[in-house]
């Protein structure tokens, strides 16, 4: 046995936390959401923060979990709310056979590494007690604040610079100018031409909330009652979290029949469907034409710095977002 | 005046070159520069021959130096001239006749618009001519005939807008050239063993040679042979000698049937000390010439076209001479003899059947001619003398000369004698038959076409002719060599004649030491005879009975020899085709395989280029993956080095 | 030894995240917990030598971590802004 | 013996004269006419030149300048001809003003801009002016690594005329030409470094005199040879690696055509005669018998395969390859005489070759088909009956063909000749083998004049006859073409001086080379 783990206990631990630090890492690899990610990673430093103060290191081990756990993490965390929401890794890889050849690889490494760690031969332990003689956060600062007060130094500027460009890059330079209503309707108009984005020239439909019930993942109900799925906010969309208004009281449930509507009763829906489809297209032809001659009229005094994501159907969540904006 | 010999070639040559380089401008006085040319060099000729004959016999051979040719350290080649009786017979023959067919195409040439052309190449053609039999060394003798070579190609292909004149010219020329090939391995195989290729010194080497038929030898005399047949159409080459026939009658006069063919015979017999010493090599030699006297006596029967008809004759008779010059020292001088005589009434004749066709409209075919006789009458006179003298028909020339080879040939021991006299006794009358076939064809019997269309009856296939005599210019010379044909083999037997004046080169011969198999008076008999019973068959045939004018289809050796005895058929399907193939094949594949390595490697190098590419995709992570995988394959290496 | 045999798991698995995830946050993820293996190692090293030094570097490593991190964020967000993606297959601009 | 450095001058002048036509926008106007002058200026100094040589030791190298260039690496400009050298220099020389006179058109006025015309006819001038200077300086090169340099520079020249002058395909086909000679050079140039780090160093390490017969040991002489033997075979052109000769060619101007294989090829076979046997005279005679072999093979490859060529030019090209075959053969079947043979059949072959794509060339300008360089131009079967057309072009074309079938009593006899007779001493064999070439000669070359001279002219070349469309050779054509066929005649009746200038290192080298 290894004289570097000192008591039983600390064996004991060790034992404990070690696996359950490569699982939690292992989901760094495989959970699909990168929440889940963070938080495995998370848990692996704390896990770290444990070994830390088990090597004779709880200075370190505090700086662990303050540094890590308490800044960085959280910074990731807050980036992925930012911007990773739906950055799930897409299910087809670009690569083909990279994520096999790399674990293939990673196999490798570890059995490299191992064996030579396995074989190599170490001194025993000397242990830190005269080193942290009087408390290791001490002896630490003796090290910080005297050999290597330089270094110290230059890593403060390095921070303080780390600071700066951080603000720099995050900084938004007006990239266009803010986008008035006009230009916004005129983008959805194109988008609708285009036949992309919502469908939809009106200002979007709110959820539910006015209707039976306050909540915003309830979808609105047209007059013939049926749900609108884009009243829901995107986001609910995307995480799957909207529900299905049937799934509540009958009061819903009669609304969703449409029962309190007006004469006439709700018509069948192949007629429905008809008659939808001849109003869109209808509405579709007249849009069509007006954004035609607003294209012809202003065409080049309206720089279009988003001719690239028009064509994305991201392009459709930022009109609605942007729906949002007009609509509180 | 021996010193200033060159002049006879220079002369032709120089005006050769001038009425080309002068073009269109010398058209109006070209052909009369290059007649008088020819006739000058005969006149050098002339002079230097009497100068020789004043010599004593010993001194008769001279060697003329006339500069360092190529100066090669090992093998220095000088350009000289050798004078001697052999040399002198042909450049009389050459220039003499040579000047008669000058003159004769003033009138045969007269309504074409290259005559001067025309004679600038007869003037290049004696030039070589002269050049081939007055030097001193194969390497210059070897100039020469190609010389002729290229002589013969202009001539033949003078009309070659006509393309199929453009290919006769060009197989004689490629045929001269197989012949050309085995004169210059004999040239190599010569400087390889005597390091040397002039006469001179070949003859002195050979005479210190102990051994007698050394396989050397053997295969320079059959390297010689093999060139000798390429120049005189002697089988296996000689299929180019019909269709050089192509040309303009003059050069089929004088090239191909009076002089150039007959350089083959020249060569062997300037090559006497090599063959003498590898009898192997006669025995072939001999072998040939009488193939190609029965060949070409065959191929003469069966034709209808005039020429054509003669050329066989012309081979059949140029094989008598190679056989006779297989004979040894006893046929040399024989071989030369008749040599001479055949330049003289084969170029008559040949000139008679030019005239012929000069009347008819240039109507080659035989089977339209007929009762030309009161037509043409100098010409059916000469052309008659030249038909006696073929025949070897006493005393005109022909029967001095043949029946001296075919003496020769019954000379000698075991089966040998019995076999080649008897070839050319049969020889002698099969000439007796094809010549007066084509006499009376053309001359007797009944005219086998009309002079006015009113005349002809429905499908009738006479032709229209206006047939008449040809202008003086074109007989004078027919007249001379008639003349020559009727006396010359009196005259050259006179004394000890040719025989005694070609001694120096081929060397004292007692005949009386070497008697015949069979008595002479019988062989004369019996040839007589034979070229007798070879005159009724043809009057019989061709002179009694009306000729068809369609030939009739003919026994199965009668098709044969109209086509040449398939020797045409031969070289095409054994070398011809496979050569066509051979190439095509080549041609291909240096495309596809040669080339194409070379492509495939550079493409494979591209093809690697692209697929490293791919490698290079920008995306972080592939590389990424590289490092780690470079990292693990360091480390692995690393661990496992160490332990 | 437990203690390095374990950071070499760990430093294996933040590779093979940078390696095979495309969201640039979780790669930059997986280069964290690499960073934090290796400080497991310096500590430990720290204890068997006797000496504070492996901790102290372990310390820096952590503050520069810290910069780094701040720093990468900040830019994956400005790229997030400019392409509306974190993929990190997008930004193959180092393609030749 | 005057002390003026000719060599130099020889190198220098034309070099010199280029860029000056580069530069100097005035005279792209005059630019033929300047060539012409500067060309014919360069061989009337060659002239002067050759009256300085000394023919009766011709083996030794004379005219000769050294200076240091480079001496820290034993490099110096050393520059000097024996016999073969002074030959080859003067045939250089004398082509370029004959190639600029018959190329007159080689850049047509068709292009609607005319300074541009200007510009690109300055570029063709100048670049043949400066290949001129290099062709002096590699046949005069006395040190491995100058002779290597101009060896390699030459190529820039030559790569910018195929691939700026030319047919359609003229860019591949110069790629191509470039990227086969470079890869025979870079196998020279590791020979050149080794030999010289075999050599004795020092400031003149590299100075070719020094060098010969340094290496000691066999095994290396021999790798040496191969890596020199590579190259020269690549240039040469011989079978296997001849096919970017066709190429080129097919695609080149006639006079490029004309220098690239009238010269620069003769710079492979050179470099077989001055590097190859006197540097490794052992790796020489052990090597001798392969080469030979291949010589023969190229020899009759060559022929066979130019029967069956559809394009003129590449005909002419393959007809080379076979030439080529004879003088490799010559060189390495070991005889004196076949050396001299072969030396002299390097001029040979350059007159006829310069007559053959030179007239080949005004043919093609005829054609009534496409461009003068137009692969349609360029077809054997869209011609015939040329010679009643143009007569004398016709005569011309014969007259050179034969030359290169080695007809006697035109140059290209004797080289053929010597070889041929030469070769049998060594091995009668191959000497029989050889001569099969002279009848396959005779076939391509008279099949390709009947093709397209004899018969009757196609009807719509007789009426551009008529019209006076197609006329025979003008003036200047005929002009640029007698030098050729004068020499092609002088030297088949007097070829003695030439020879008296190779024999005496046909001597040396047999004595010391291969034997």
């Amino acid at each position: 046995m290894d004289s570097v783990v000192g008591t039983g206990g600390e064996v004991a631990i060790f034992w404990i936390i070690a696996p359950l630090m490569v699982i939690a890492a292992l989901a760094l690899l495989f959970a699909r959401k990168p929440v889940h990610a963070a938080v495995g990673l998370i848990f692996v430093m704390i896990g770290m923060a444990f070994l830390y103060t088990m090597l004779e290191a709880p200075f370190l081990g505090v700086a662990q979990v303050v540094v890590y756990t308490g800044a960085i993490m959280i910074l990731f965390v807050f980036v992925l709310m930012l911007v990773g929401v739906d950055a799930a890794d897409a299910a087809v890889d670009t690569l083909k056979a990279q994520r096999w050849v790399a674990y293939v690889l990673g196999a490798g490494l570890v059995a490299v590494l191992a064996g030579v760690i396995v074989t190599a031969t170490l001194p025993d332990a000397v242990g830190l007690e005269v080193a942290n003689a009087n408390t290791n956060p001490a002896g630490v600062a003796h090290v910080i604040f005297g050999a290597t007060v330089f270094t110290l130094e230059l890593v403060g500027v390095l921070l303080i610079v780390a600071a700066l460009s951080a603000i720099t890059l995050t900084h938004r330079e007006a990239l266009q100018q803010a986008r008035n209503q006009k230009a916004t309707v005129r983008l959805r108009q194109r988008a609708y031409a285009r036949g992309e984005g919502s469908q939809v020239l009106t200002p979007m439909p709110a959820p539910g909330v006015y209707a039976e019930h306050n909540a915003a993942d309830v979808p609105a109900l047209d007059p013939y009652g049926r749900p609108i799925d884009i009243s829901v906010p995107r986001v609910l969309r995307i995480r799957g979290q909207e529900l299905d208004p049937a799934s509540f009281d009958g009061h819903v449930a009669q609304i969703a029949e449409g029962r309190y509507l007006s004469r006439p009763p709700a018509p069948t829906p192949e007629q429905s469907a008809a008659a939808l489809a001849a109003e869109a297209d209808l509405e579709r032809a007249v849009v069509t034409e007006t954004v035609e001659d607003m294209l012809a009229e202003e065409r080049g005094d309206l720089p279009e710095p988003e001719s690239d994501h028009e064509s994305e159907p991201t392009d459709d969540g930022r009109s609605d977002l942007e729906e949002k904006g007009d609509r509180s | 005046m021996i010193e200033y010999s060159w002049l006879a070639i220079a002369v032709p040559l120089a005006s050769s070159g001038l009425l080309l380089l002068l073009g269109r401008r010398s058209n109006a006085w070209g052909h009369l520069l290059a007649t008088v040319a020819s006739a000058a060099s005969f006149v050098v000729g002339l002079l230097v021959l009497l100068e020789v004959m004043g010599r004593p016999v010993a001194e008769r051979v001279i060697d003329v130096p006339l500069y360092d040719w190529l100066p090669a350290g090992d093998l220095s080649v000088e350009a000289g001239l050798r004078i001697d009786p052999l040399s002198l017979t042909f450049v009389m023959l050459i220039t003499f006749v040579g000047t008669l067919i000058h003159v004769y195409s003033i009138g045969y040439m007269a309504h074409d618009r290259a005559r001067r052309r025309f004679f600038a190449y007869l003037n290049l053609f004696v030039a070589a001519m002269l050049v081939l039999v007055m030097a001193d060394s194969y390497a210059l003798l070897f100039v020469g005939w190609e010389g002729v070579g290229l002589a013969s190609y202009l001539l033949i292909g003078f009309w070659n807008f006509h393309t199929p004149n453009a290919v006769a010219a060009k197989k004689a020329f490629v045929m001269n050239r197989v012949g050309d090939m085995g004169l210059i391995v004999a040239m190599g195989l010569l400087f390889a063993t005597f390091g040397s290729v002039s006469f001179a010194d070949v003859d002195a080497g050979v005479a210190a040679l102990s051994t007698v038929n050394s396989p050397m030898l053997i295969a320079t005399g059959l390297m010689l042979l093999l060139g000798a047949c390429g120049k005189s159409a002697q089988v296996p080459l000689q299929a180019w000698l019909g269709d050089a026939m192509a040309g303009p009658t003059p050069v089929s006069a004088l090239i191909h049937a009076a002089t150039m063919v007959t350089a083959g015979v020249y060569l062997i017999v300037r090559s006497a000390s090599i063959f003498d010493a590898a009898p192997t090599a006669q025995l072939v030699v001999v072998v040939i010439g009488a193939v190609t006297l029965l060949f070409g006596a065959g191929v003469a029967c069966a034709k209808d076209d005039i020429k054509k008809s003669l050329a066989g004759s012309t081979m059949s008779q140029i094989g008598y001479m190679v056989l006779a010059a297989g004979l040894g020292p006893i046929g040399y001088a024989f071989a030369i003899f008749h040599l001479v005589t055949h330049g003289f009434f084969k170029a008559g004749l040949f000139l008679g059947a030019g005239s012929v066709m000069h009347g008819m409209g240039d109507d080659v075919d035989m089977r339209r001619y007929g009762a030309l006789r009161k037509f043409m009458v100098v010409t059916w006179l000469t052309f008659g003398a030249g038909w006696l003298a073929i025949m070897g028909v006493p005393p005109f020339a022909g029967f001095y000369s043949k029946d001296k080879i075919i003496e020769a040939a019954f000379v000698g021991s075991g089966w040998q004698p019995w076999v080649l006299g008897t070839v050319t006794l049969v020889g002698a009358g099969i000439t007796a038959f094809y010549m007066s076939r084509m006499f009376f064809m053309t001359f007797t019997g009944k005219a086998r076409w009309v002079d006015n269309a009113d005349l002809l009856g429905p499908d009738d296939r006479r032709p229209v002719r206006h047939p008449h005599e040809s202008p003086a210019v074109m007989t004078i010379p027919m007249i001379v060599l008639a003349i020559g044909a009727v006396t010359l083999g009196f005259l050259l037997s006179l004394g000890d004649g040719i025989v005694g004046w070609l001694e120096p080169v081929t060397g004292h011969v007692d005949h009386e030491a070497h008697p015949p198999v069979l008595p002479v008076p019988v062989i004369m008999g019996v040839s007589l005879a034979l070229v007798a019973v070879g005159i009724l068959l043809a009057w019989r045939q061709y002179g009694r009975n009306p000729v068809p004018i369609t030939p009739p289809t003919g026994s199965v050796l009668t098709r044969a020899a109209r086509q040449d005895f398939y020797g045409d058929a031969v070289n095409e399907a054994v070398f011809q085709r496979p050569g066509q193939d051979l190439s095509r094949t080549l041609v291909y594949a240096d495309t596809a395989v040669v080339d194409g390595a070379i492509r495939g490697a550079a493409e494979g190098t591209v093809g690697l280029g692209q697929a490293l590419r791919k490698l290079q995709n920008g995306m972080v992570r592939s590389y990424g993956l590289m490092i780690l995988g470079g990292f693990v394959l360091i480390a692995v290496v690393l661990h496992f080095v160490r332990m | 030894m437990h203690y390095l045999v374990l950071s070499s798991i760990l430093f294996t698995i933040g590779a093979v995240t940078v390696l095979t995830r495309r969201n640039a946050i979780l790669a930059f993820m997986g280069v964290e917990l690499m960073l934090n293996s290796c400080n497991l190692a310096l500590v430990t090293f720290s204890r068997v030598h006797g000496q504070l030094t492996g901790q102290v570097m372990a310390f820096y490593v952590m503050v520069v971590a810290a910069a780094e991190v701040v720093v990468g964020l900040a830019i994956i967000v400005s790229i997030y802004r400019a392409r509306r993606t974190v993929s990190v297959d997008e930004p193959s601009l180092l393609k030749g | 013996m005057s002390t003026l450095p000719w060599i130099t001058v020889l190198i220098a002048l034309p070099i010199i004269a280029a860029a000056l036509l580069w530069f100097v926008p005035a005279l792209h106007k005059v630019a033929r006419a300047y060539g012409l002058v500067v060309s014919l200026v360069v061989v009337a100094i060659a002239v002067a030149m050759a009256t300085q040589f000394d023919v009766a030791d011709a083996a030794r190298v004379q005219l000769t300048q050294t200076a240091p260039w480079i001496p820290a690496m034993g490099v110096s400009y050393a520059v000097g001809v024996n016999g073969l050298g002074l030959v080859m220099v003067l045939l250089a020389v004398g082509l370029v003003p004959v190639v600029i006179a018959s190329d007159w058109r080689a850049v047509p006025d068709d292009d609607a801009d005319p300074a541009l015309v200007a510009r690109r006819r300055a570029t063709f001038i100048a670049l043949l002016l400066s290949l001129t200077g290099l062709m002096v300086a590699v046949f005069a090169a006395r040190d491995l690594f100058l002779f290597y340099v101009v060896f390699e520079v030459m190529l820039l020249p030559v790569y910018f005329l195929i691939g700026m002058f030319g047919g359609p395909n003229r860019r591949a086909a110069a790629v191509k030409f470039l990227l086969y000679s470079l890869a025979g050079g870079l196998v020279m140039l590791v020979g050149v470094v080794v030999t010289f780090l075999n050599g004795p160093g020092g400031e003149q390490g590299f100075l070719i005199d020094n060098l010969a017969g340094v290496i000691a040991d066999p095994t290396m002489e021999k790798w040496l040879f191969v890596a020199f033997f590579v190259a020269f075979a690549v240039k040469a052109p011989m079978w296997p690696v001849h096919t970017w000769l066709p190429d080129a060619t097919a695609q080149a101007t006639p006079g490029t055509s004309t220098l690239l294989v009238g010269v620069l090829d003769k710079v492979g076979t050179f470099g077989m005669l001055a590097l190859c046997l006197p540097l490794f005279p052992n790796a020489s005679r052990w090597a001798a018998p392969v080469i030979v072999v291949l010589a023969i093979v190229s020899l009759l490859y060559g022929a066979l395969v130019a029967i069956g060529q559809q394009d003129l030019m590449r005909f002419i090209a393959f007809t080379s390859v076979s030439h080529f075959g004879f003088i490799v053969l010559g060189i390495f079947i070991g005889s004196q005489v076949a050396l001299t043979g072969a030396m002299f059949y390097m001029l040979a072959h350059g007159l006829s070759i310069a007559g053959l794509f030179l007239l080949g060339g005004f043919l093609t300008e005829r054609s009534l088909e496409g461009g003068p360089t137009s692969p349609q131009a360029r077809r054997i079967a869209a011609w015939g009956g040329m010679q009643k057309v143009t007569p004398i072009l016709a005569g011309l074309f014969l007259v050179s063909g034969l030359a290169s079938v080695a007809l006697p009593g035109l140059s290209g006899f004797v080289g053929e000749y010597l070889v041929l007779i030469g070769s049998f001493p060594e091995s009668i064999a191959a000497g029989v083998v050889a001569t099969l070439g002279v009848v396959l000669a005779a076939v391509y070359f008279l099949l390709v004049y009947q093709k397209v001279f004899t018969g009757q002219p196609s009807e719509e070349i007789a009426q551009a006859a008529e019209s006076g469309r197609i006329t025979d050779l003008s003036a200047r054509e005929r002009w640029a073409m007698v030098p050729v066929v004068a020499a092609m005649l002088i030297l088949g009746f007097v070829p003695g001086p030439v020879l008296d200038l190779l024999t005496p290192i046909s001597q040396v080298l047999a004595m010391g080379g291969a034997q």
